[in-house]
C-alpha cells in the first residue's frame, strides 16, 4: 500500500536570532529545528511524533502544511510533491490537509463567531452552497448544539474551543489532519473527550491522523505508530507497542521511565537520563544524546550512530537498550 | 502545646471575590490539617481554587476578596485576620513558596546573587555569610559552578535551572511549610522527576512540611505521603495516597482517576470522560456540587452531603461515601 | 550589547541620511514653483532663474541630493543668504541657548514626574492616585505656547516677577536662570503629567508580574520590592520616553523662544522664514534632526545598558 | 461593549468633564453663526472691552467679538483634526497592515520611512515645509498627517506582526486563505479597536498642531479666525489686554481634559 504521506530527510533552518551577534562571536548563524527527518504515514492510520519541548516536532508539522520553508529533503502527499510549492499551487492541497493547533481558543478568530469560523473553509474554497447546513452539520458531529454557531470564543470552554476547532479542519474533509498537542492545556477529563472525538471522526470518515505530543500515555493509547524526535531528529521509530514494550534507543527509555505512572506502590524506576537538552545552537558531538545518557561509551562522544533497522523498528543506538 | 505534631489546621476556609457578575464563592468550607514534616499532595482540575488556597495560606489575597471566614493555624497562629507585618514575618521566613513558571518568577534585572540574598534581609548576618549560604544552597539543588554564576542573570539560565534556583531561594531559609504550586507544570517530562526528586530529597534534609499542587496524579502519586482532591472549591475527598488511589471514595475522585491514561493499562478505543460541565461558582446549586456530572446521583443529593469517615484520616463528602467501595 | 550598539548607531546613521533625503527632495514634491514662494511675488523671473541656478535647483534631483550629501560631509551646509556667514556657524552659535532650555525642562519635568508616577502606582486607587492622576491630566492639557503666553501674562505682565524678553547677561549666570525660569516652565509643564503618567503605568504593569509576586510571597519590605524590584524594571521604557521627548521639546522650545523673545535656534529659523533665508532654515533643522535622532539613539542605548538581557547579550 | 467604556468615561469626573467640553466645542462650531457677530467685521471703537453680557469673552484689537472669534476658530480646529485625522487612520493602518504582514524587505524599507518622517521634531517639520508652500490650512494637514501616520503605522505594524503568529491566523493560512483575506477577516477587525483609541487619544495632540502653527503665522491665513492666531493676536497685545490671550487660549486647552489611564 502507498503511504498517504512520506516526509524524505527533511531539514529546516532558522536564521539565529541575532545575525550580527552570531556573526561577531562565531557561532552558527542558522539553527536547524529539524535535521534531516524520515517517515511515512499509512492512510487511515493514527501517527504520533514524541518529543520533549525543542525537539522540533511543532515546526515539523507546520512544515507539511506550509507554514514553514524547507530546507532540504521532500515532503510528498498523495504521489505528489509538496514542499516548496508556492502559496498558489498549495491551496488545492490545503483542502486535503487540516491542522488542529495547539492552543484551542487561541486558534479561532476573537472577533469572529463560531459560524463564521467554520463557514470559512468553504468560502476560501468556494463551495457556499448549502453552507447553513453544513455548519450545523458540522456542530452536530463533535457534539455541539446548533445555537453554538451564534458565539464568540471567549464564551467558549477549553473543551467546546477545542470542539469548534477541530469542527473547522474536518469541514472539507480532509484526508490528513495534524493535531498539534490535541490535549495539552485540558482537564485530564475533558482529554478523554477530545481523543474519543478524533477517533469517532476517523472511524466515520477513515482520516489519516498526525498527532503531536509529548503525553506518552496519550500516545499509547490513540497511536499505531510514533517516532521520537530529540533536537531535531528522530532518535526512534516503530509501532507504537512494540516500542513501548521494547524501547531500544536510551532517550526512549529515558522518556519512558519518566512519565511518571499514577499509582502509589509502583516506584519510578532509576533516572536515565541527566540535565537538560542543550542549545540547537551548541550541539553535541557524536550522538547528540550523550552528555545526557547515563549508558554512554567512548565511542558515542565520536560518531553519530547509524540508523539500524528491525523488523520495522528504526533507531540510532551506538548502546541501545 | 494543645497539638504537637500539627503544623497547619485550615478549618472550615471559606473565600469569595466580588465579581461583575455576583460574589465568586472560590472556596466553601475547606478543611484540611498537615503535620510537620509531611508532603501532602492537593489535586484538582482547573477552577478548583487551588491557588485561591494558597493565596489565603500565604495571606496575598486579590484586593476584590469580598468574604473570608474560617481559621488557617499555622503553628497555633491563625493567619485569617492576622496583621500585614505578622503576616509578612511568615512570609519567606517560615511559610515559602515555588510557583508554576520559572520562567517569570525571577526578577529579570536583578542578579540571582543579589535576589538570592535579598531574601535573608532578616538575618543578621554579615554578606559574606549570606553569600556563603546563598552557594551552598545552589550547591544543594546541584547547580554546577555555583559560586561562579551568582552574578548571572535569570535569563542566562534554562527553565529547568530556573526551577532550581527557585527551589533553592525556598529552602534558604529552611522553613517549616513549603508550598510548591504545579512546581513541574511548566517542564518537560525528564526534568520533572529530576525535579520531583531533589524536593524530596531536600524536604528530608532540611524537615519542612510541603504542600504539593498539582494536577499530574503521577507526580503526587511519587512524591506525597497524604493527598486531598479538590472540585469546584471543595475538598471532596482527603486520606492517604494509598487509600486515595487504591480505594477512592467519592464519585469525583473515582472519576479523576478512571480518566487518567496513565492509569489505563489495556488499550482501549473509547477513553473515559467526566461529561458535563463546571457548575457556576457565583450562583451555587443546592446539595452535592458534583451532583449534575455524577453517575451515583439519587434522591438525597440534593440534599449537602455529610463528611464521612472511611477510616482514620480518610474522609469523603458524599452521601454513598461508604457504599462505593473498590471490589 | 555590542551587536545591539553597532545595529542601533548604523540604523541611526540611516534614518539621519534618509530624513536628510525626505527634507532636500520635499523641495521636489512639492507643487508649485519653490523659487516663487522663496523670493516673493515681486522677483522677476530672472531672478528666479538665477536664484535656482544658486541653490543648484535647475538640477536633476539625484544630482541636486548627491550634491548636498559632499557638502554635508564636510560641514558645508551653505551660506546665509543675509550675512554671507556659513549656516553651521550662525546655527551653531544659537544652540547653546536652545539645549539649556531644553536640558532645564527636561531636568524638572523628570525629577517631578518620575516620582510622582511611582507614588501614584504604589498608592493605586487611592485619593493621591486620583489627584496624581487628575493633576497629570490637566498638565498634560497643556500646549507649551499656551503655557508660555499665560506665564508671561500672569508672572511678567502682571505680576512681574520674572524678565519678559531674552536670555540673560552673557557671564551673569543667575541671571541666565532666572530668564530660564518660565521659558522653562513653559516647555516642561506638560512633560510632568505625561511622565507621571508613563511611569505609572509601566510601575503598574511591573508591579503585577510573577516575579512581584514571588517576592512578597518571600515577604520582602514594600519599600525594596518598589525601589529594587520595580522600578528599576519600569525606569527603562521611562528612558527610551525622555529621549523621544526631546523631539516635543525642541518643537515646545521654539514657541516659548518666540513668546520669550529668547535667542536660540526656534528663533533663528522664525526670523530666517520672515526674511526667506531659505540656506539656514534647512541647515538648523537638519541640525536640530541630527541632534534629535541622537538624543534617541543614546537613550536607546542607556535602556539597553540597564537591561541585563540586552547588556549581556552580544 | 461599547456602552460600558461610555458608561465608564461619563462617571469618571474628568471624563464627563471631558466629554462636556468635547460637545460643547462640537455645538460652538455648529452654531458659530448665530450670535449676532461677524467674526472679522472690524469695529475700532469696540478695542480691547472686557468680557460682559454683550460680548462675552470682550473684545480684540480690531474690536472684534472674541467670543464669536472662538466659536468659528472651532470650524477650523475640528475641521483640521477630522480631516487629518481621518488621512492618518486609513494610511497608517493601510501602511501598517503592509509593512506587518508583508515581505520582509518592504517592511524594512517602510519601518526606515517611517522612523526617518518621525525623527523631525514636528515643529521644524512645519517650518521646513511652510517656507516652501507658504502658510495653508493645505499645509498644516500635511503637517499633522506626516507627524500622526507614522506613530500610528508603527503600531499598526507591531500588532500586525504579532497577529500574524498567532494560531488563529495560521489556521486560516492552513486552510487556504488568500493573504487579503487574512488581513481583512482576521487581522483588522483586532486592530482598529485599538487605533481608534490611539487616534482619539491624539485629537488634542492635532489640534495643538493647528493651533501651533497658526500662532506662528504657518496655519491659515488672517482675518480667519484660528484659536493659534486669536492667542498670537492676544499675545501681541498682551500689555493692553488680558482678554485675547485668555480667550485663545483657553480652548486649545480644554478638548484635551479627558481620562484616558
Amino acid at each position: 500500500m502507498k503511504p498517504l504521506l512520506t516526509v524524505n530527510d527533511v531539514t529546516i533552518r532558522f536564521p539565529a536570532a541575532n545575525r550580527l551577534a552570531a556573526r561577531l562571536s562565531g557561532q552558527p548563524r542558522f539553527i536547524e529545528a529539524v535535521a534531516g527527518v524520515s517517515f511515512a504515514l499509512e492512510a487511515g492510520k493514527t501517527y504520533a511524533l514524541v518529543g520533549e519541548s525543542g525537539s522540533g516536532k511543532t515546526t515539523l508539522a507546520r512544515a507539511i502544511v506550509g507554514l514553514v520553508p524547507t530546507h532540504g529533503g521532500r515532503i510528498e502527499f498523495n504521489g505528489e510533491r509538496i514542499s516548496g510549492l508556492s502559496e498558489n499551487r498549495l491551496r488545492r492541497v490545503r483542502r486535503e490537509i487540516a491542522m488542529i493547533f495547539q492552543d484551542p481558543l487561541g486558534s479561532l478568530s476573537p472577533r469572529l463567531k463560531v459560524r463564521s469560523t467554520l463557514a470559512e473553509p468553504f468560502t476560501v474554497h468556494g463551495e457556499t452552497a448549502g453552507i447553513e447546513r453544513k455548519i450545523i452539520a458540522l456542530l452536530e458531529d463533535v457534539g455541539l448544539p446548533a445555537h453554538f454557531a451564534e458565539r464568540y470564543p471567549h464564551q467558549l470552554s477549553g473543551g467546546q474551543a477545542r470542539r469548534v476547532a477541530v469542527a473547522r479542519a474536518l469541514a472539507l474533509r480532509p484526508k490528513l489532519v495534524i493535531a498539534d498537542e490535541p490535549t495539552a492545556g485540558l482537564d485530564v477529563s475533558i482529554q478523554g473527550e477530545v481523543l474519543n472525538l478524533l477517533r469517532d471522526l476517523q472511524a466515520k470518515f477513515g482520516t489519516t491522523f498526525l498527532m503531536i505530543s509529548h503525553n506518552l500515555n496519550v500516545v499509547r493509547h490513540v497511536a499505531d505508530r510514533m517516532a521520537v524526535m530529540y533536537l531535531g531528529r528522530i532518535v526512534e521509530e516503530g509501532n507504537t507497542a512494540a516500542i513501548f514494550a521494547a524501547p531500544r534507543h536510551r532517550y526512549t527509555r529515558a522518556l519512558l521511565s519518566a512519565n511518571l505512572k499514577p499509582d502509589p506502590d509502583h516506584s519510578a524506576p532509576l533516572i536515565e537520563v541527566e540535565g537538560e537538552t542543550p542549545s540547537l545552537l551548541k550541539r553535541p558531538s557524536g550522538c547528540e544524546f550523550h552528555p545526557r545518557c547515563i549508558f554512554s561509551l567512548a565511542v558515542c562522544k565520536q560518531q553519530a550512530p547509524k540508523e539500524q533497522i528491525d523488523a520495522g523498528h528504526r533507531f540510532s543506538c551506538h548502546n541501545p537498550g | 502545646m494543645a497539638e504537637p505534631e500539627g503544623l497547619l489546621d485550615i478549618d472550615n476556609l471559606s473565600v469569595s471575590f466580588r465579581t461583575p457578575r455576583g460574589d465568586l464563592q472560590a472556596l466553601r468550607n475547606v478543611s484540611l490539617k498537615m503535620g510537620k514534616g509531611e508532603i501532602v499532595g492537593v489535586i484538582g482540575e482547573s477552577g478548583c481554587g487551588k491557588s485561591t488556597l494558597i493565596n489565603s495560606i500565604i495571606g496575598l489575597l486579590p484586593a476584590n476578596t469580598c468574604a473570608l471566614s474560617g481559621h488557617i493555624r499555622f503553628a497555633g497562629e491563625d493567619i485569617v485576620g492576622m496583621a500585614d507585618r505578622d503576616l509578612r514575618r511568615l512570609r519567606g521566613e517560615r511559610i515559602t513558596t515555588i510557583f508554576q513558571d520559572p520562567m517569570t518568577a525571577l526578577n529579570p534585572v536583578l542578579s540571582i546573587g543579589t535576589q538570592m540574598t535579598a531574601i535573608q534581609y532578616r538575618r543578621n548576618s554579615s554578606p559574606r555569610e549570606k553569600q556563603r549560604r546563598t552557594v551552598e544552597f545552589l550547591e544543594k539543588v546541584r547547580m554546577p559552578d555555583a559560586e561562579k554564576r551568582l552574578g548571572q542573570y535569570p535569563h542566562q539560565f534554562s527553565g529547568g535551572m530556573r526551577q532550581r534556583i527557585c527551589i533553592a531561594m525556598a529552602l534558604l531559609t529552611e522553613p517549616d511549610l513549603l508550598i510548591a504550586d504545579e512546581p513541574t507544570t511548566a517542564l518537560d517530562a525528564t526534568l520533572e522527576v529530576q525535579v520531583i526528586r531533589l524536593l524530596r530529597e531536600l524536604q528530608r534534609d532540611i524537615g519542612c512540611s510541603v504542600l504539593f499542587i498539582s494536577h499530574h496524579l503521577g507526580a503526587v502519586a511519587e512524591l506525597c505521603e497524604r493527598v486531598a482532591i479538590m472540585y469546584a472549591g471543595e475538598v471532596v475527598e482527603q486520606g492517604s495516597v494509598r487509600d486515595i488511589f487504591r480505594d477512592p471514595r467519592h464519585p469525583y475522585t473515582r472519576k479523576l482517576l478512571e480518566c487518567d491514561p496513565g492509569r489505563i493499562l489495556e488499550l482501549r478505543a473509547v477513553m473515559p470522560t467526566i461529561g458535563g460541565d463546571l457548575p457556576d461558582l457565583v450562583h451555587i446549586p443546592k446539595g452535592c456540587i458534583f451532583r449534575e456530572r455524577c453517575p451515583d446521583r439519587f434522591e438525597r443529593c440534593s440534599e449537602r452531603p455529610p463528611v464521612e469517615t472511611i477510616r482514620a484520616g480518610h474522609r469523603a463528602a458524599c452521601h454513598k461515601a461508604r457504599e462505593l467501595a473498590n471490589p | 550589547m555590542l551587536a545591539y550598539a553597532l545595529k542601533r548607531t548604523g540604523l541611526a546613521v540611516i534614518i539621519t541620511a534618509i530624513s536628510l533625503i525626505l527634507l532636500i527632495s520635499m523641495i521636489q514634491f512639492i507643487p508649485g514653483d519653490p523659487a516663487a514662494v522663496l523670493l516673493g511675488p515681486l522677483a522677476s523671473p530672472e531672478m528666479r532663474e538665477l536664484f535656482k541656478q544658486q541653490m543648484g535647483l535647475d538640477q536633476p534631483a539625484i544630482i541636486q541630493i548627491a550634491r548636498f550629501f559632499g557638502r554635508v560631509l564636510t560641514g558645508d551646509l551653505g551660506t546665509d543668504v543675509l550675512t554671507n556667514r556659513s549656516v553651521l556657524i550662525t546655527v551653531v552659535e544659537q544652540l547653546p541657548y536652545t539645549l539649556a532650555l531644553i536640558a532645564t525642562s527636561i531636568g524638572w519635568s523628570a525629577l517631578l514626574g518620575i516620582p510622582l508616577g511611582c507614588f501614584a502606582a504604589v498608592y493605586r486607587g487611592s485619593l493621591a492616585d486620583r489627584i496624581v492622576g487628575v493633576l497629570s491630566v490637566s498638565s498634560i492639557a497643556l500646549p507649551s505656547f499656551v503655557v508660555a503666553v499665560y506665564g508671561l501674562l500672569l508672572f511678567s505682565v502682571r505680576l512681574g516677577w520674572f524678565p519678559t524678553i531674552g536670555a540673560g547677561d552673557t557671564g551673569a549666570p543667575l541671571d541666565q536662570l532666572y530668564h530660564l525660569v518660565l521659558p522653562s516652565l513653559a516647555v516642561g509643564l506638560g512633560w510632568v503629567g505625561y511622565l507621571a503618567r508613563m511611569v505609572r503605568a509601566s510601575m503598574l504593569e511591573v508591579l503585577s508580574e510573577n516575579h512581584i509576586r514571588l517576592a512578597r510571597a518571600f515577604g520582602l519590605q514594600e519599600r525594596t520590592i518598589t525601589y529594587q524590584y520595580a522600578l528599576k524594571i519600569a525606569i527603562i521604557p521611562t528612558i527610551v520616553i525622555l529621549g523621544m521627548g526631546v523631539g516635543n521639546m525642541i518643537s515646545s522650545a521654539v514657541f516659548a523662544e518666540i513668546v520669550f523673545a529668547r535667542p536660540g535656534v526656534g528663533r533663528l529659523i522664525f526670523d530666517a522664514i520672515s526674511t526667506r533665508n531659505y540656506p539656514v532654515v534647512m541647515g538648523a533643522v537638519m541640525i536640530t534632526t541630527g541632534f534629535y535622532v541622537l538624543c534617541t539613539l543614546a537613550a536607546d542605548l542607556i535602556a539597553a545598558g540597564l537591561d541585563p538581557r540586552v547588556r549581556s547579550a552580544l | 461593549m461599547r456602552d460600558s467604556t461610555f458608561g465608564r468615561i461619563i462617571r469618571e469626573p474628568m471624563g464627563a468633564l471631558g466629554i462636556t467640553l468635547v460637545v460643547l466645542i462640537v455645538l460652538g462650531a455648529l452654531f458659530a453663526g448665530f450670535t449676532g457677530y461677524n467674526p472679522a467685521k472690524l469695529a475700532m471703537r469696540e478695542r480691547f472691552l472686557d468680557p460682559s453680557l454683550s460680548h462675552l469673552f470682550g473684545t480684540d484689537h480690531l474690536g472684534r467679538d472674541l467670543f464669536t472669534r472662538v466659536l468659528f476658530g472651532a470650524r477650523i480646529a475640528l475641521g483640521v483634526a477630522s480631516i487629518a485625522t481621518s488621512i492618518s487612520f486609513i494610511g497608517g493602518l493601510l501602511l501598517g497592515m503592509i509593512a506587518g504582514y508583508g515581505p520582509r524587505w518592504l517592511d524594512s524599507l517602510l519601518l526606515l520611512f517611517f522612523d526617518s518622517l518621525r525623527s523631525f521634531p514636528t515643529v521644524m517639520l512645519a517650518l521646513a515645509l511652510v517656507t516652501l508652500t507658504g502658510p495653508s490650512l493645505g499645509a498644516v494637514i500635511l503637517v499633522v498627517v506626516l507627524a500622526m501616520l507614522p506613530g500610528y503605522a508603527r503600531v499598526v505594524r507591531a500588532q500586525t506582526m504579532s497577529l500574524k503568529s498567532s494560531e488563529f491566523v495560521l489556521s486560516a493560512r492552513t486552510l487556504g486563505a488568500r493573504p487579503w483575506r487574512i488581513l481583512a477577516i482576521h487581522i483588522m477587525p483586532n486592530l482598529s479597536g485599538p487605533l481608534v483609541i490611539l487616534v482619539s487619544m491624539d485629537n488634542p495632540v492635532v489640534i495643538t498642531i493647528e493651533a501651533g502653527m497658526s500662532f506662528l503665522g504657518l496655519g491659515v491665513r488672517p482675518p480667519t479666525p484660528s484659536w493659534g492666531s486669536i492667542l498670537n493676536d492676544g499675545y501681541a497685545f498682551i500689555r493692553e489686554s488680558s482678554w485675547p490671550a485668555i480667550a485663545g487660549g483657553l480652548p486649545i486647552i480644554d478638548p484635551r481634559l479627558r481620562r484616558d489611564g
